[in-house]
């Protein structure tokens, strides 16, 4: 029952801010209603016991992305801020094509009967993750270094431009 | 009846958690497909990868225990993904930016015939 | 020796052939060795061809009954076989000696002729060649190979006429000898085709065999047969010149002159009335179509008469007179006469290859000067010439003992014993030959009269032309014309009805039974007086100048110029080829641009379009895409899902377990 | 004997081509060698291979000299290579004309030569394959691979004509190849229907042709599939009304490629269309050939009638080999031995004569800069040689006796009129050999005779080894004219089988083919 509440409550946070996200006519309003649907989401992850993941969440998306997309907000803003959001002319055709995908994404879910496993996950995520993250998948985490590496560089490169030899 | 739908509602498992997950995503998606300004086409796909994460560790949780925590895994190496995905997808929108003076994707169309 | 040159007579037509062959591959640019080769195995053909022509005229009529076959297979498939080798009887040997001896007159003539001409190694490599394919026609056994020597004969033609190729006449005269040429053999090639499939065999003594008894081997009717024989003949009336095809005949004089003889008197022309004689038996089986031939070569020889009187050009009016001479022929084809026809083919092969060269020698004296109007008085330059000339007009006017008036009379007495003047005609259609026979009678006073226009206009009188001084020709140009004096003199004696079995040419060459001719007295005093009548007819009006040509001309100018301009046949088939065929392939030419190429076209200009309007779709907006495509998502989904999950498109997704 | 010579006649052109890609592009008289040799030694084999099958094979018949190497066993691909009486003078003809092509002096290229020649052995190669095969896939493979090498060097090395200013080189080189394309796409199709039918009654899935020569198709299916084939091989043969893609493309064409491609290429639709089509499908072919017949018709007379109003040479060249290609395919419609050996014949015949004359116009283009009839004339007095060899290619066009184009259309005739499909367009069909004289002799006179014009007299005659290539074709002209048992025997045993195949469905479904 407390998990219900919980998960209910979570659920109307995240959804709500992502949704006021999309419809706020101001971009810094939806910037910070980001935030807040991506710390919800941090809330979902403990619900779900993945306490490192939240954790994570909150660093990265809550923290770093969201300040990335400030800063983008800030570099291109021009004009009034109140209209700096506005929809497209595909706004109708866009809200009914999501509405159905959200209904069919609930009744697809209802109707599936899914696997369930019997096995309780493992208390501690922090260790096993590593476990897994330095044994099994250490070819994937060193990739991901490389990439983030790369998009660094990228996107050094692609804002400063290369400069035309002479 | 009402009270086995009621049940339904009230334990929460892993229809929630997909459920929701999906709604997010398609907001996400609402966002990318109706804002005219870049950079909440690109909070759009932010919000789409996070609500791909919850998908990720909820089934990890319920359906796939035996194969450890994988989907956490994987979803480490989405949120490094969409920080990368932000960092370029950012840089670009502020190139583009310095040639054309706008965040409007409408005015992006170079794609045309 | 007999029996050699008999086994050997394959090489007859190979020894030219050999010096054409070497002559433009290797001694090209010696020009003395080429005339060596050419004359020299030209020689060596007629020797063999003299040996052969011993042997067989001693042997009678043997090789009449058996001719000598030798052949080997050209290729063969099942269905159609082709032989290719030597047919030796006693009509081939007749051809065998007329052509090699006409063809080394000829070219020796030439020696003297196209002295210094820079082409004389090309001039008798061609001529080399053309006596090669006439040789190879005359023992061809077989219809297709005699059609492959025949085209030959035709290409040799057109190299020939066409020798001065920087003359632009003379390419169009080549060009129009080859393709009027190719028009007749339109018909022959069809008819030698249906003959292949009817009879199964174009070997010409099995079809002299099945032919006659046509009803037998074939499903054809009598009518069906006809109509293959017409078809057939259109060949040969266009090799021979007949009407409507003789209009490549007089142009072809704008080859070298001996050439011309060699054309119009032993070799290409003749070849028509020889395939007709090779397959007489056709045309005697069906009356109808020996008919035809017969009408073919009575209109033909008058009415090239009738343009020869008009003519001013010595070369042009020789030109004429052998279209009607070939129309005799043909008409004594057309009375199913093989000895006539091929009677007169030899003497004419001699009286006019001699009046030819003759007129070469003239032509040669006059600085190539044509019109006859600037000759006159030539006889007391150039005497050979003269009494040689003299000979050949008499020949061939038909006058008592030259060699044409023999031929002649046999074809007048042929054309008369068909037609129901004699009264025992045998034929199915004698009124037509009385037509026929007198048309041929009206012709042989035209010949003389023209003829002896010609020669009174061009060796009496006085020189008109200021500008030359005429020569006699030199030695190696007056003996051919003296040998061949002679022999029409005396070519016509071997035909003398007198002669009886085993002496006369009708016993030697003949289809059939032989018949002893009986010499018709009536006939001869007729054909005697017509000629001497035409002949005193132009000393009058061109010698003795009795009367005045100019005035016969005034009152009936109408007639004058349309004999003068040859009946307007000329203009009439350039009108067609100008007017109809031109056009219609311009117009068809056009067609296949803006129809053809047009429809084509219009199906990239659809896809074109087509792409120009479907581009639009590309608005260049990515969320329009994003929206599309996510559309196309759910559309999959609900489709899906109404088809049930069974369907193989689930299937193709991943599937419902 | 083990030595897989055709395959070394196949590849050694492609060798060459790859050998050459390594050549620095300065360097073309390399590349031009490399060439020269790559096509030499498959023309000697071929010879070889000719004279070896008809003195020992071709009494008994059947593919010699087979090469088989399973390629995708599941698919029932096989590498698969032979030769018969039908397929080898067509190898022979590619290999001569490939040689021709190659070398040549007079109108070799100059810029970019290391492109074309790399183009050009490809193209070959490619020609040859669609010759040798004996799975139809590989068929289809290297009859794909011909048509790309020709759309570049149309398009780069080709000119455009006086005559026809509206339309350039890049048209012409993209409407052939897009004709051909479309064409390949219904021959694909067929094919693959073919091929899914085939496996069903088989019980495996195959392309080789023997082994699909022993099926009877269903009547109805024989004259779809037939259709869709046809259609293809059709338009490649330019088959009335697909014809237009031919003179214009020709005309575009530089002169290797015009030579490659009315010789050879053409000869690969009447190939497929008897070899796979009337083989296979002799019902559907039964039920086709009157259409044949009668679009023959167009063939002939109609273009013979176009060729006369041009001005262009190669234009005229182009709409005569269209219409030769008529007689072709009223000896296909006649569906008799005599009819088919005729065709087979004449295409080879075709192919000499075409290549022989287009060569030589070659030779005037290239050191005269024109093709443009009114602009010459008078040839004849600044070069002789050449001139002689144009008229060999004007007389063989016109089927003069003694050249060998003679005795195949003649073949051809005696075999349609025999056939009660074919008699009457047969005999509207023969008129085109009287066209066909007056448009080569036409062209001949006016570029070749009349007086001497004294702008040309700097141009000099062929000689050397510019010769080599002319008289090559000459000789084969004449040699196969004089001799022509020398092919006939040789097509005839090739076409034994598909002949007896016709008897064979005839008397299967009743009444006569």
């Amino acid at each position: 029952m407390t998990m219900a509440v919980m998960f209910y409550l979570i659920a109307f946070v995240t959804l709500g801010s992502a949704f006021m996200m999309v419809i706020s006519k101001n971009i810094f309003h939806s910037a910070l209603l980001m935030l807040i649907s991506f710390i919800g989401v941090a809330a979902v992850y403990i619900l779900l016991h993945a306490d490192f993941l939240a954790a994570v969440q909150v660093l990265v998306y809550a923290g770093a992305i969201t300040i990335f997309i400030v800063f983008g907000i800030m570099f291109t803003m021009k004009g009034d801020p109140r209209k700096t959001n506005p929809f497209s002319k595909n706004a109708i055709p866009a809200a009914v094509l999501i509405l159905l995908f959200i209904v069919i994404n609930a009744v697809t879910v209802i109707k599936t009967v899914w696997p369930f496993s019997n096995i309780a996950p493992p208390e501690t995520t922090v260790k096993a993750i590593a476990d897994l993250m330095l044994t099994k998948y250490v070819v994937g985490f060193e990739v991901t270094a490389v990439l983030l590496l790369a998009a660094m560089v990228g996107a050094i490169v692609i804002v400063k431009g290369v400069k035309k030899s002479s | 009846m009402i009270d086995i739908l009621m049940d339904k509602f009230l334990t929460i498992g892993l229809e929630h958690f997909l459920i929701l997950s999906g709604t997010l995503f398609f907001i996400g998606l609402f966002a990318v497909l109706a804002k005219k300004n870049v950079i909440a086409v690109l909070m759009g796909i932010e919000i789409m990868f996070t609500s791909v994460n919850i998908n990720l560790v909820a089934f990890n949780k319920y359906t796939a225990a035996e194969a450890l925590l994988t989907g956490h895994v994987f979803a480490i190496f989405v949120i490094a993904l969409a920080a990368a995905e932000v960092a370029v997808g950012l840089a670009l929108i502020i190139s583009i930016y310095r040639q054309r003076t706008s965040t409007d994707v409408q005015d992006f169309d170079w794609l045309k015939w | 020796m007999f029996d050699f040159a008999l086994n050997n007579a394959w090489l007859i037509p190979l020894f030219p052939a050999l010096a054409f062959g070497i002559i433009t591959l290797f001694t090209k640019k010696m020009t003395k060795l080429s005339v060596s080769i050419s004359i020299g195995t030209i020689l060596l053909s007629f020797v063999l061809s003299v040996i052969i022509g011993i042997g067989v005229i001693g042997q009678g009529d043997t090789f009449l009954e058996h001719p000598y076959k030798a052949v080997v297979t050209w290729f063969s498939m099942p269905g159609f076989s082709i032989e290719v080798g030597t047919l030796i009887d006693n009509v081939s040997v007749m051809m065998l000696l007329v052509v090699t001896f006409i063809t080394s007159l000829v070219q020796i003539y030439s020696l003297g002729y196209m002295h210094g001409d820079p082409g004389l190694a090309r001039f008798y490599a061609y001529v080399s060649l053309f006596a090669a394919s006439m040789l190879g026609l005359v023992i061809a056994p077989n219809l297709l190979i005699m059609f492959v020597f025949w085209e030959l004969v035709g290409l040799c033609s057109y190299l020939l006429i066409g020798f001065w190729f920087g003359k632009i006449s003379a390419s169009a005269a080549a060009k129009k000898a080859f393709i009027t040429c190719r028009a007749g053999d339109f018909g022959l090639l069809l008819g030698i085709i249906l003959l292949q499939i009817n009879f199964g065999t174009l070997d010409l003594q099995q079809l002299s065999v099945m032919i006659p008894n046509f009803t037998q081997y074939t499903g054809l009717t009598a009518a069906g047969l006809t109509a293959i024989a017409i078809i057939l003949f259109l060949g040969p009336m266009a090799k021979s010149g007949q009407f409507p095809f003789h209009v490549w005949l007089p142009d072809a004089m704008e080859g070298p002159t001996p050439v011309s003889a060699l054309i119009h008197a032993a070799t290409m022309v003749v070849a028509g009335v020889y395939l007709v004689g090779r397959i007489l038996t056709l045309f005697i089986t069906l009356p109808s179509a020996l008919l035809f031939v017969a009408i073919i070569g009575a209109f033909t020889a008058l009415f090239a008469a009738t343009i020869a009187i008009t003519q001013t050009e010595m070369k042009k009016i020789l030109a004429y007179s052998t279209i009607s001479q070939l129309g005799y022929m043909m008409l004594a084809l057309g009375a199913a006469s093989l000895t006539a026809s091929m009677f007169h083919l030899m003497t004419h092969a001699f009286f006019k290859a001699l009046l030819f060269l003759g007129a070469g020698c003239v032509l040669h004296a006059m600085h190539n000067e044509a019109s006859i109007w600037k000759y006159g008085g030539l006889k007391k330059y150039m005497p050979v010439t003269y009494w040689t000339f003299l000979i050949g007009c008499l020949a061939i006017a038909g006058i008592f003992p030259f060699a044409g008036f023999f031929s002649k009379d046999l074809i007048l007495e042929v054309t008369f014993a068909a037609s129901s003047l004699s009264g025992h005609a045998q034929g199915p259609f004698p009124v037509a030959y009385t037509v026929l026979f007198l048309m041929a009678a009206l012709t042989a006073f035209l010949t003389a009269f023209y003829m002896f226009r010609m020669f009174f206009i061009c060796f009496h009188g006085e020189l008109r032309s200021k500008e030359v001084q005429p020569q006699e020709a030199p030695k190696v140009m007056t003996v051919p014309l003296i040998i061949l004096g002679i022999f029409s003199i005396i070519s016509g004696w071997v035909g003398w009805p007198g002669l009886g079995e085993g002496q006369a040419f009708g016993y030697f060459v003949r289809l059939g039974e032989f018949q002893v001719m009986e010499a018709n007295w009536l006939l001869i005093i007729l054909s005697t007086l017509l000629a001497l009548l035409g002949i005193g007819l132009a000393a009058l009006f061109y010698w003795k100048k009795t009367f005045s040509a100019q005035a016969v001309i005034e009152r009936v100018p109408f007639l004058y110029k349309l004999s003068y301009n040859k009946y307007y046949i000329d203009e009439f088939y350039l009108w067609i080829i100008h007017h109809i065929i031109d056009k219609c392939g311009w117009l068809l030419w056009k067609f296949d641009i803006y129809v053809v190429d047009g429809i084509v076209n219009g199906f990239g200009k659809m896809a074109q379009w087509g792409g120009t309007v479907m581009r639009k779709v590309q608005t260049g907006q990515l969320q329009h895409y994003a929206l599309i495509f996510f559309m196309g998502i759910v559309l999959m989904f609900l489709l899906l899902s109404f088809t049930g999950v069974h369907s193989p498109a689930i299937g193709l997704m991943g599937g419902a377990k | 004997m083990n030595f897989p010579v055709l395959t070394t006649i196949l590849l050694l052109p492609l060798l060459g081509a790859i050998i050459s890609i390594f050549v620095p592009k300065e360097k073309s008289s390399i590349i031009k060698g490399i060439a020269g040799i790559t096509t030499f030694i498959p023309l000697v084999l071929t010879i070889w291979i000719y004279f070896l099958y008809y003195t020992q094979h071709m009494a008994t018949g059947g593919y010699a000299f087979t090469e088989s190497i399973p390629w995708v066993k599941d698919l029932g691909i096989t590498y698969g290579l032979g030769v018969d009486g039908f397929s080898l003078p067509l190898v022979l003809l590619t290999s001569v004309i490939g040689f021709c092509a190659v070398y040549s002096r007079s109108w070799s290229v100059e810029t970019r030569a290391k492109e074309f020649y790399i183009l050009l052995l490809i193209l070959i190669t490619g020609v040859m394959g669609t010759f040798l095969a004996t799975d139809l896939f590989i068929f289809f493979l290297f009859y794909e691979v011909v048509i790309i090498p020709i759309y570049l060097m149309v398009i780069i090395w080709g000119s455009g004509s006086k005559t026809r200013k509206d339309i350039g080189k890049e048209y012409a080189g993209m409407k052939l190849t897009i004709y051909l394309l479309i064409g390949s796409a219904f021959l694909l199709a067929g094919l693959i229907w073919m091929y899914m039918l085939a496996g069903e009654m088989l019980g495996a899935l195959t392309f080789d042709l023997a082994t699909l020569a022993t099926l009877n198709f269903a009547p109805n299916l024989q004259i779809a599939i037939f259709g869709l084939m046809a259609l293809g091989f059709l338009s490649l043969i330019s088959m009335f009304p697909f014809h237009s893609w031919s003179p214009d493309g020709y005309a575009g064409a530089p002169t290797a490629v015009s030579m490659i491609h009315a010789g050879v290429l053409k000869k690969i639709g009447g190939y497929g269309l008897i070899r796979i089509g009337i083989f296979l499908f002799p019902v559907g072919a039964k039920f086709w050939a009157p259409v044949i017949a009668v679009l023959a018709i167009g063939n002939v007379v109609y273009t013979a009638l176009i060729s006369l109003a041009q001005k262009d040479m190669k234009y005229v060249v182009g709409y005569s080999s269209v219409s030769h290609m008529g007689f072709v395919l009223i000896g296909i419609a006649s569906l008799s031995l005599v009819g088919l050996n005729g065709a087979v014949a004449n295409m080879f015949g075709h192919g000499i004569m075409a290549a022989l004359f287009f060569s030589v116009i070659g030779y005037i283009y290239g050191i005269t800069k024109t093709r443009y009839i009114p602009d010459l004339g008078g040839l004849a007095h600044q070069m002789p040689r050449l001139a002689g060899a144009f008229l060999v290619a004007a007389m063989a066009s016109a089927g003069l006796p003694g050249l060998l184009t003679f005795v195949p259309e003649v073949t051809i005739f005696i075999g349609a009129f025999g056939s009660p499909i074919t008699r009457i367009p047969a005999f509207i069909v023969l008129t085109g050999i009287v066209i066909g004289a007056v448009y080569v002799l036409r062209m001949a006179a006016n570029v070749l005779f009349g007086p001497r014009k004294e702008q040309w007299d700097y141009v000099e005659d062929i000689k050397g080894f510019s010769l080599l290539p002319i008289a090559v074709l000459v000789a084969f002209a004449v040699i196969f004219g004089l001799f022509p048992s020398l092919l006939m025997d040789m097509v005839n045993s090739g076409i034994q089988p598909i002949a007896a195949k016709l008897l064979a469905a005839g008397s299967q479904i009743g009444g006569s083919l």
